[in-house]
């Protein structure tokens, strides 16, 4: 009825909450340098902005008409990120996938600091900083509120909801996990983790309306993991510019969102489950699903590229032409854009050859370059529309100055931060629910040993 | 105006308050906010009330320079220039009044007298000079007088001191036309080209829509280019090796070697002159044939024929050659105007008649003082020292007189060796008089305090010639006036008033302040030939595998407003290059000196450095390539390179007067003659700051330059159409009526507007590309000057961006559309909706609005924008004092982080309609004549190529303009419904051989004819004109492909 | 239910499981004895436990759900529509004033946003959580780990005997009962 | 949990933080190279003055109603003007009819009275030196608008709007009092006179300036048939931000 994970080392229920707790609190070496490093980017980070809120955005390499650059990019990148986990721990739970149960707890941290990551952008790429509590509705004095006509409005809603959406929903799958390590803790740690358990004592009452609330969430997020790429695509198509003024964005951007966060997914806890010797919860099955998510994404994704460029001849507009056209073969980006299609179309490709999709190597390195691919492919939205916009007059060139650069390292070390902090206080394997997937104690099966 | 010192800061502190903080910084919306001073006026000046401008008629420039204009005053400091409506003709002003506004609040100023580097008292100043001239005068030794142009009542008074040793010359000058006006007509006086009548232009490089910043004639050309007013649009032709910002306004170019024009020109003179059998004329032009004339200049013998026939076809005008053309050029001009028929109507010697120095007079004074015989030299905005090459020994020359005086609000190259710097007062703090022009006398009269302890240089002549008891002349006024005011109004007295028809001499005198001019008959300016004989000089071409070429900078000029930030920071309408110099030449050129920079590498900026050496030394600088250039020509503008004139000026660029030989040309007259010159690569890039990335200078067929058939609109000029742009085949209303046909709404609906529908339009036709419309932007709208460095990095601030393409006409040649692009205000504009903090958003009047404390600087409009033309502030800028003094109180100074554009001066439309509610009728609709030039660009626009209007207004000048058959609208097809329509560019294209005097065939009318012949000229021959030129036509065709450099 | 005042009149009987189908055996007999007054305790959300225990009722937490979102989608509507009629001249790019395919989006983050929020809010109380107050029968740190637990909190004196007996015959590997011997836990 | 040595963690944090801190952009380099000098922009300018309440060069933002108005050079009382001697505001303030800035009187206008009145007040005494030194006398704006802000004072007084609906009761300010406050060695002084010159009794905040534009009376005399259209215009943000 139930399988075990690995048919041929029966797990018990126990031997579950020891193997996941084990890791917790326990800062080793490898830990202690990926954490530090974080720290150390995320400061340089943090200093660079503090220099940008200084003196303005003029220390970025902006240069008009291209008013966006890195910060967007980096943002869409960290916005697609956080869509794998939601995408893994919603949609997968609605249609009852049994791949999801190993990664979704840690995928869905990534999307909960991935989401944290991204919200920076929108606050720090401002050219007022100061000013960002304008972005939302609060009842003032001189009567004003926002147009809810802009799709950066629908922005703030779209992250806003999703930041929330997602964080409650991971804390709510985390409190019987807490409950764990509550019990199986003691002293000070003890008292922090029943605290942040809210007392949960596994009743069936609690079982009963947690089992509901789960699903109920589950299915407020599966929208979301289409609407929120879709609407941070908007922020492009809804804006004239030819390369972005185009609707195959919605469906494009979700695509590339999840492709990228899967991968992330990958690069991220390959590594973990290595690391912390997981591999009877968390192991190649699962990454094979995952890879095999990715070649599906990558499909979507190349078909949504060779139908921009359809579109962009087929529809005669010059502007639309000229801007694909260029992006492809100019001087100026077309390195980036080969980037793009070489990381996200035709490497990912390897995947279709199950050997190499169920290589721990080949998965990783794989996934770095769909990583990589995907930051490009934002970057080629985002800059090359912009520097090839509707008057020529204006063609100019960007590239991100040494503080953009600095506040983007920053935003990588923000989100190892938190992620590795994650590692080693929250169970990264939701142990609840993993032991669905272990063969229950039968008083039968002890009886016949 | 009794305005003091006093009065002035009493004012200041009342207004500062209003703009010395940033909008977005720190405001009283705060918890806690600054206290600011509301300081009262002692004693209120009449004519000023605070909060309201106040105008005050007077004249900035000096000389030829001058034209009729208007200090905006504000709170007690001048905050802008604008034209003289009361002047006659059509007025206008230059970028070259702006740049004196801000010369008025340079930093740089002198604001003390100083003594040998030390600041010293106004007493003991005067007494030194006093001391020096009646020592010098005993020893028998000159004082001498070094200026830049002067006329009216100082010159007489310079005369007086000096006795007549006094030089005015100016780098750039009328040296060589003056001289050559004085060989063949008697007259040292400035020709006037009346270029309004003609209807065929042959110029030979003379920069009048450039850095002549002639209103006058830029004006009567804006005129010619009409196709409204009455006939065809002037042909423009140009022969020379490059096409400089003028040249590119020309229909036809003829790419001669440099140094052949003259050849050319006698050759056509000789021919036409022959042809009508005026023989003085073919007598002075000797026996230049066509076929020699081709051999030299590289044209071919049917490009010249072509050009005889297009100048004997109509009313021509041959205008002079440029900063390379000798007096030989204009002579030979003269003569083929002569020839033509020209005189007196649209060339006569109407022009400027004050004192133009050669440089015969320059270099003898400059022999004189090396000889020791000069023992005071008064400098005043003269910089020899600057502008001549090295050999000619300027700096020696000023080191051998006794007392070196710099007259001057500015210290510069030359003053820098004065040992007495007495800073006098600007043109905004001073009174004078000035004469550009036969029959117009223009009254200056201070619009402000001074800022400084300076005086007039008129009080300081007058205090000068008593306190050394120099004896004037008899019957002159001699030096008892107490000021120079008096002295200025006693000359007025003497020579202008007529009690007969003025009535008294103080009514007289104050309708002269008020409206700022006087005008009178211009006397007998016919050109009548005195000289027999005219000795031309050898004018071979340059030899050398690589020309060096130069000409003024249209915004710095001969480099008097280097120091100006504007006029470095207002990119060059052919390059878009700010802040420098930099070597143009064509492209082929660049690669067969393997120099050509890749697009990306233009892109971003980063432009090949080369090093050019002449025999005048080695430069370094930055390379561009450009159309419109000669191969084996290099272009180098002077204006740049100071060492001593201040802190935006020196260091920046090279001084490209350094590399040319010390020749004078024929009749004395300083030439700057081509160099042979050598282009070396450095093999290093160098960023460059350039507020254009646009290379290629084309629109890549997206229509936002266009270029129509001139024949075309000669039938119907701007009258409504058959249907709007049915020329140009773009225009919005064209895709709603194929929307209406098929019944099809928007998917939003027009915005609708109830009183105003704000609008501009802007001919191209018109647009010469001078760049008065960015300037004055920069001064009405606190623009902050970002710098070199900045400016690099792409952080200009510019509300206009001249926007430039090369559009290739059918027949192959290529014409320049100069395209002003400016926020259009569009009905469905693609900022608005993106803005989420309602910034920006389209306002009742049909404007664009930008609510600069409400932006949050997401830059999302400005990447919305089709038209790019919003600019964010990086940065929060800082006016050093006193530039802050000009800063327009009307306007918000904007902080870092928001985003900012064109806003149509809504400042000044709500003044007008504020103004036109003082009456009490508060419902009243302000009509469309009262908004024409209400936009400062639209008002400093020499040319008049911007209007403004209201659109609801069906009968206003703008709903007029959008059913011409020229009308455009750029980007039309993603319906942006612009405010802004743009009037395509006409060209000749259709007919290569057709200009619009032809009519009547050998055009042997006599002056004053024209206006008759007009009437029905163009409109009833044009079959006539067609067949008669037929078989030119491919001939002429054949010229344009060689003549293009591409 | 802390205060020792509120205690229901009873005594509390614990069962503790080390098979889940003992456990469940277990449940099926005290139901089939119509004892059914218990909670059960249990590290993990098998479905035939909830099966058991709550034969298919379904949560109320749907009724939050269903609240929020409506409230959320009508907030999103009255948030966007009322504040732009009140600057009915302010109109950017020739939208309609309340232009509803734009507030369309805002309308749907609203629904989920507040959807999920009451959810959050119906979870906590239909759970009681947070649970620090429950009653020290139901602190079983073992739960958490690997055991089942039945537990009647107020079993009547009547009751108990019979419940102890079922709990024990169905295999329980530990039966407590009254109100100090209730195994409790020192964590909060 | 596993001890684990720390020393390695520390020399590996410290390389991480000091090479980070090496590669630094240097906040030093960015005045530049500008022409027009960059200013670095400071979030709290206030803070100072808002915890040094004898900050004597700011006032409360125009957020607050202003009780106590500002120290003013001659303590001038509105009242003595206005409700004694029945003075109009437009014979001092004679710009508010036809231009933006209402205008402090100069000083001449003072004069014109107290060449003859009360020239024995040590307070008239002040403005009498003020104007024979040729000085303006340094009122301090205590009714100050945003920099921001486009007011102007001709539209309001043409169409009708009162100078107090803004101003308030200024009639009726600078009436004399007594009261007692520390002199500068502490001690408790009773003092009489004008103490408060000029207090503002409105916020000038934007959503009151709004209440007026939607809904004063004068718009309907004025515009008539128009006067929606007016309201319209009067809430249009290009009608007061410049």
């Amino acid at each position: 009825m139930h399988d075990t994970i690995d048919p041929n080392r029966p797990a018990s229920y126990a031997a579950a909450n020891r193997d996941i707790i084990r890791v917790l609190l326990q800062p080793n070496l490898g830990w202690l340098a990926l954490f530090l490093t974080a720290t150390a980017a995320m400061i340089y980070g943090g200093y660079c902005w503090y220099l940008q809120l200084t003196w303005g955005l003029g220390l970025g390499g902006y240069n008009p008409p291209i008013m966006w650059g890195i910060y967007i990019v980096t943002f869409v990148f960290w916005v697609g990120i956080g869509h794998a986990g939601t995408l893994i721990s919603a949609i997968l739970f609605l249609v009852r996938s049994r791949w999801r149960t190993g990664v979704y707890r840690a995928s869905e941290a990534m999307t909960v600091f991935a989401v944290m990551t991204a919200l920076l952008f929108p606050v720090l790429h401002l050219g007022r900083a100061w000013q960002v509590y304008w972005f939302f509705p609060y009842p003032n004095q001189r009567y004003l509120w926002m147009n809810f006509k802009s799709p950066l409005m629908w922005d703030v809603f779209a992250i806003s909801t999703y930041f929330t959406v997602s964080a409650v929903f991971f804390f709510i799958g985390l409190v019987p996990d807490l409950a764990i390590v509550r019990d199986h803790s003691k002293g000070l740690v003890q008292k922090v983790y029943s605290v942040l358990a809210l007392g949960w004592r596994g009743t069936g009452r609690q079982w009963h309306h947690y089992m509901a609330a789960y699903g109920f969430f589950a299915a407020l997020a599966a929208p979301l993991v289409l609407s929120v790429h879709s609407v941070v695509s908007w922020d492009f198509a809804m804006a004239i510019t030819p390369g972005w003024h185009s609707t195959i964005f919605p469906p494009y951007f979700v695509a590339g969102a999840i492709f990228s966060g899967c991968a992330m997914v990958i690069t991220l806890l390959l590594p973990m489950t290595y690391a912390f010797g997981w591999k009877d919860y968390v192991n190649l099955w699962h990454f094979e699903q995952l890879a095999k998510m990715c070649l599906l994404t990558s499909g979507i994704l190349t078909y949504a590229y060779g139908m921009e460029y359809f579109i962009g001849w087929y529809s005669q507009n010059p502007y639309e032409w000229a801007i694909f056209s260029w992006r492809a073969t100019g001087e100026d980006y077309a390195w980036a854009f080969w980037v793009m299609v070489t990381c996200n179309c035709i490497i990912p490709l390897v995947w279709y050859f199950r050997p190499l999709r169920t290589n721990p190597v080949s998965l990783f390195v794989v996934s770095l370059f769909v990583n990589v691919g995907m930051w490009f492919e934002r970057f080629n939205i985002v800059v090359s529309s912009l520097a090839h916009n509707f008057n020529p007059a204006t063609w100019s060139y960007y590239w991100p100055s040494e503080i953009e650069w600095g506040i983007m390292i920053g935003s990588f070390g923000w989100f190892f931060f938190w992620f590795m902090l994650f590692l080693q206080v929250l169970p990264a394997v939701a142990i609840a629910e993993i032991k669905e997937m272990i063969a229950p104690p039968v008083r039968g099966a002890v009886e016949a040993k | 105006m009794n305005l003091h010192r006093r009065d002035f800061l009493k004012a200041l502190g009342l207004s500062s308050g209003t703009s010395a903080i940033g909008a977005c910084g720190i405001d009283a919306n705060r918890y806690m906010t600054p206290v600011e001073n509301v300081l009262p006026y002692v004693v209120k000046p009449d004519q000023v009330t605070p909060g309201t401008p106040t105008f005050f008629a007077t004249s900035v420039l000096r000389g030829p320079h001058a034209h009729a204009a208007t200090a905006r005053h504000r709170d007690g400091r001048v905050i802008n220039v604008g034209h003289n409506p009361m002047a006659p003709g059509r007025p206008s002003v230059s970028t070259s009044e702006l740049m004196e506004l801000q010369k008025h609040y340079s930093p740089d100023r002198l604001q003390a007298p100083q003594a040998d580097g030390a600041a010293t008292t106004w007493e003991a100043g005067l007494s030194t000079l006093a001391t020096a001239v009646r020592e010098a005068r005993a020893a028998g030794k000159q004082v001498a007088y070094l200026g830049a142009y002067r006329s009216g009542a100082l010159v007489e008074l310079i005369d007086q001191v000096t006795e007549g040793h006094a030089v005015y010359w100016e780098p750039t000058g009328y040296e060589a036309e003056v001289a050559a006006a004085e060989a063949l007509f008697g007259r040292r006086t400035l020709p006037f080209y009346d270029l309004g009548d003609a209807d065929y232009i042959l110029s030979f490089g003379a920069p009048f829509l450039g850095s002549w910043g002639d209103a006058a004639i830029e004006d009567r050309y804006a005129l010619a280019r009409d196709p409204n007013h009455g006939h065809g649009i002037v042909r423009f032709a140009l022969v020379a090796p490059f096409r400089d910002q003028t040249g590119v306004n020309s229909d036809d170019w003829l790419a001669c070697a440099p140094g052949s024009e003259v050849l050319v020109a006698r050759a056509l003179a000789a021919r036409i002159a022959s042809d009508k059998g005026v023989a003085l004329v073919g007598q002075l032009a000797g026996g230049v044939t066509l076929e020699a004339a081709a051999e030299a200049s590289g044209l071919s013998v049917e490009d010249l024929e072509g050009l005889v026939a297009h100048l004997t076809h109509g009313q021509a005008v041959v205008l002079p050659g440029g900063a390379s053309g000798d007096a030989d050029l204009a002579a030979a001009t003269y003569l083929l105007n002569l020839a033509l028929g020209a005189a007196p109507g649209r060339f006569h010697l109407g022009g400027y008649a004050g004192p133009v120095s050669g440089w015969s007079e320059l270099s003898a004074l400059l022999a004189d003082c090396k000889a020791g015989k000069v023992g005071v030299l008064i400098v005043d905005e003269a910089n020899p020292v600057y502008a001549l090459p090295d050999a000619a020994g300027a700096a020696e020359a000023l080191k051998a007189v006794g007392l070196v005086v710099g007259v001057s609000s500015h210290t510069d190259e030359t003053t820098a060796l004065a040992s007495l710097l007495l800073p006098t007062s600007d043109a905004f703090e001073d009174w004078g008089d000035e004469q550009p022009v036969a029959g117009l006398r223009l009254l200056r009269q201070p619009a402000a305090s001074p800022l400084y302890d300076t005086r007039s240089l008129g009080d300081v002549l007058l205090a000068t010639a008593r306190a050394a008891g120099l004896q004037a002349p008899e019957g002159s006024l001699g030096f008892a006036a107490p000021t120079w005011r008096e002295y200025l109004a006693a000359v007025w007295a003497r020579d202008l008033h007529q009690p007969a028809v003025d009535g008294a001499f103080g009514d007289f005198w104050e309708k002269s302040v008020i409206q700022g001019f006087w005008q009178g008959d211009a006397g007998d300016v016919t050109p009548a030939l005195v000289a027999e004989s005219y000795a031309w000089a050898d004018a071979a071409p340059v030899a050398g595998d690589l020309v060096l070429l130069t000409h003024a900078h249209p915004l710095r000029k001969d480099g008097r407003y280097a120091n100006q930030p504007w006029a470095q920071e207002v990119g060059d309408a052919l390059t878009g290059m700010t802040w420098d110099s930099w070597l143009e030449v064509s492209h082929e050129t660049a690669e067969a000196l393997g120099l050509a920079p890749t697009g990306k590498q233009q892109r971003s900026g980063e432009f090949p450095k080369v090093s050019v050496t002449t025999d005048g030394g080695t430069v370094e600088l930055p390379l561009r390539t450009r159309r419109g250039i000669k191969a084996g020509i290099a272009v180098l503008a002077l204006g740049n390179g100071h060492v001593a004139a201040g802190r935006y000026a020196d260091g920046y660029g090279v001084n490209a007067a350094k590399l040319f030989a010390l020749a004078a040309g024929s009749l004395g007259a300083f030439a700057w003659r081509g160099q042979s010159a050598k282009v070396g690569d450095t093999g290093t890039l160098v960023k460059v700051a350039t507020t254009y990335s646009n290379y290629d200078d084309t629109d890549q067929g997206r229509q936002f330059g266009m270029l129509v058939d001139a024949g075309r609109l000669a039938e119907h000029g701007d009258a409504p159409a058959a249907h709007a742009g049915e020329l140009t085949g773009i225009h919005h209303l064209e895709l709603d009526s194929r929307l209406a046909e098929r019944d099809v709404e928007g998917f939003y609906t027009t915005p609708d507007h109830s009183t105003y529908r704000f609008g501009m339009t802007v001919d191209t036709n018109a647009c010469t590309g001078c760049g008065a419309c960015l300037v004055a932007c920069y001064a009405e709208n606190n623009l902050p000057v970002v710098g070199k460095g900045k400016l690099a990095e792409g952080r200009e601030m510019a509300w206009i961006r001249l926007d430039r393409f090369w559009e290739t006409a059918p027949d192959g040649t290529e014409q320049m559309a100069f395209v002003p692009m400016m926020c259009q205000h569009c009905g469905h504009a693609g900022c608005e909706n993106v803005c989420p903090v309602l910034a920006t958003y389209h306002n009742i009047d049909g404007l664009n609005a930008m609510v600069y404390n409400r932006c949050v600087g997401t830059r999302y409009c400005s990447n919305a924008c089709p038209f790019s033309v919003r600019r964010f502030n990086y940065h929060t800028y800082h006016w050093p004092e006193p530039f802050n003094l000009q800063l327009n109180p009307d306007v918000s100074v904007r902080t870092v982080g928001v985003m900012e554009k064109c806003t149509f001066c809504v400042q000044r439309i709500r003044q007008v309609k504020s103004a036109a509610k003082d009456g009490g009728n508060f419902t009243a609709t302000v009509p469309d004549e009262a908004w024409r030039q209400v936009p400062a660009c639209a008002e400093a626009c020499p040319t008049q190529a911007m209007t403004f209007g209201n659109l609801n207004d069906p009968e206003g000048a703008c709903s007029q303009s959008r059913k011409s058959g020229r009308t455009y609208e750029p980007l039309a097809d993603i319906r942006p419904l612009s405010a802004v329509n743009y009037l395509a560019r006409a060209t000749f294209h259709g007919d290569p051989t057709a200009h619009h005097g032809g009519g009547h065939g050998g055009g042997h009318e006599a002056a004053g004819e024209h206006a008759a012949t007009h009437e029905g000229g163009s409109h009833e021959a044009p079959a006539h004109e067609g067949e008669a030129h037929e078989a030119e036509g491919h001939e002429m065709k054949d010229h344009h492909e060689a003549g293009s450099a591409h | 239910m802390s205060a020792a005042a509120s205690r229901p009149v009873g005594t509390r009987v614990k069962g503790i499981y080390a098979h889940l189908d003992s456990f469940l055996a277990g449940v099926e007999r005290l139901k089939s004895e119509g004892l059914t007054h218990f909670e059960v305790l249990t590290p993990l959300p098998r479905h035939e436990i909830l099966e058991a225990v709550y034969e298919g009722r379904p949560s109320p937490v749907r009724w939050w759900t269903l609240t929020g979102g409506v409230c959320g989608i009508t907030t999103g509507f009255l948030l966007t529509s009322l504040t732009a009629i009140q600057w009915p001249m302010i109109n950017p790019g020739g939208k309609d004033v309340v232009a509803l395919p734009p507030y369309a989006v805002i309308m749907f983050e609203c629904t989920i946003l507040f959807g999920a929020l009451a959810t959050l809010v119906g979870l906590l109380v239909h759970c009681g959580l947070p649970g620090f107050w429950l009653d020290s029968s139901l602190k079983d740190p073992r739960v958490s780990d690997d055991k089942f637990g039945i537990v009647f909190l107020r079993a009547s004196e009547s009751d108990a005997p019979k419940i102890e007996a079922a709990l024990r015959e169905s295999g329980a590997i530990e039966v407590t009962s009254g109100d100090d011997t209730v195994y409790e836990v020192s964590n909060v | 949990m596993r001890r684990t040595t720390t020393t390695p963690w520390t020399a590996l944090g410290l390389l991480v933080a000091v090479t980070g801190a090496a590669g630094c952009p240097d906040a030093s380099v960015y005045p530049g190279d500008d022409v027009f000098q960059r200013e670095p922009h400071s979030l709290f300018p206030e803070w100072p003055a808002a915890f040094d309440p004898a900050a004597k060069d700011w006032q409360l933002g125009s957020g607050m109603v202003d009780g106590r108005g500002l120290e003013q050079p001659i303590a001038f009382p509105h009242y003595t003007h206005v409700t004694l001697n029945g003075m109009q505001c437009e014979y001092c303030h004679q710009a508010a009819r036809k231009s933006l800035h209402a205008g402090v009187p100069q000083g001449q206008t003072c004069m014109n009275c107290h060449t003859y009145v009360k020239k024995d007040s040590p307070e008239v005494q002040k403005v009498v030196a003020y104007f024979e030194k040729g000085e303006p006398v340094p009122w301090r704006k205590v009714h100050d608008l945003p920099d921001f802000v486009h007011f102007e004072h001709k539209r309001h007084v043409q169409a009708g709007v009162d100078c107090t609906e803004c101003h308030g009761q200024m009639g009726l300010q600078g009436q004399p009092e007594t009261w007692s406050e520390k002199d500068e060695h502490g001690k408790v002084v009773t003092k009489t006179g004008v103490r408060h010159p000029v207090v503002r009794e409105t916020t000038l905040q934007m959503g009151w300036c709004l209440d007026c534009h939607a809904s004063h009376p004068s718009v309907d005399e004025n515009y008539g048939d128009k006067a929606n259209l007016r309201r319209a215009e009067l809430k249009d943000c290009w009608t007061c931000h410049k």
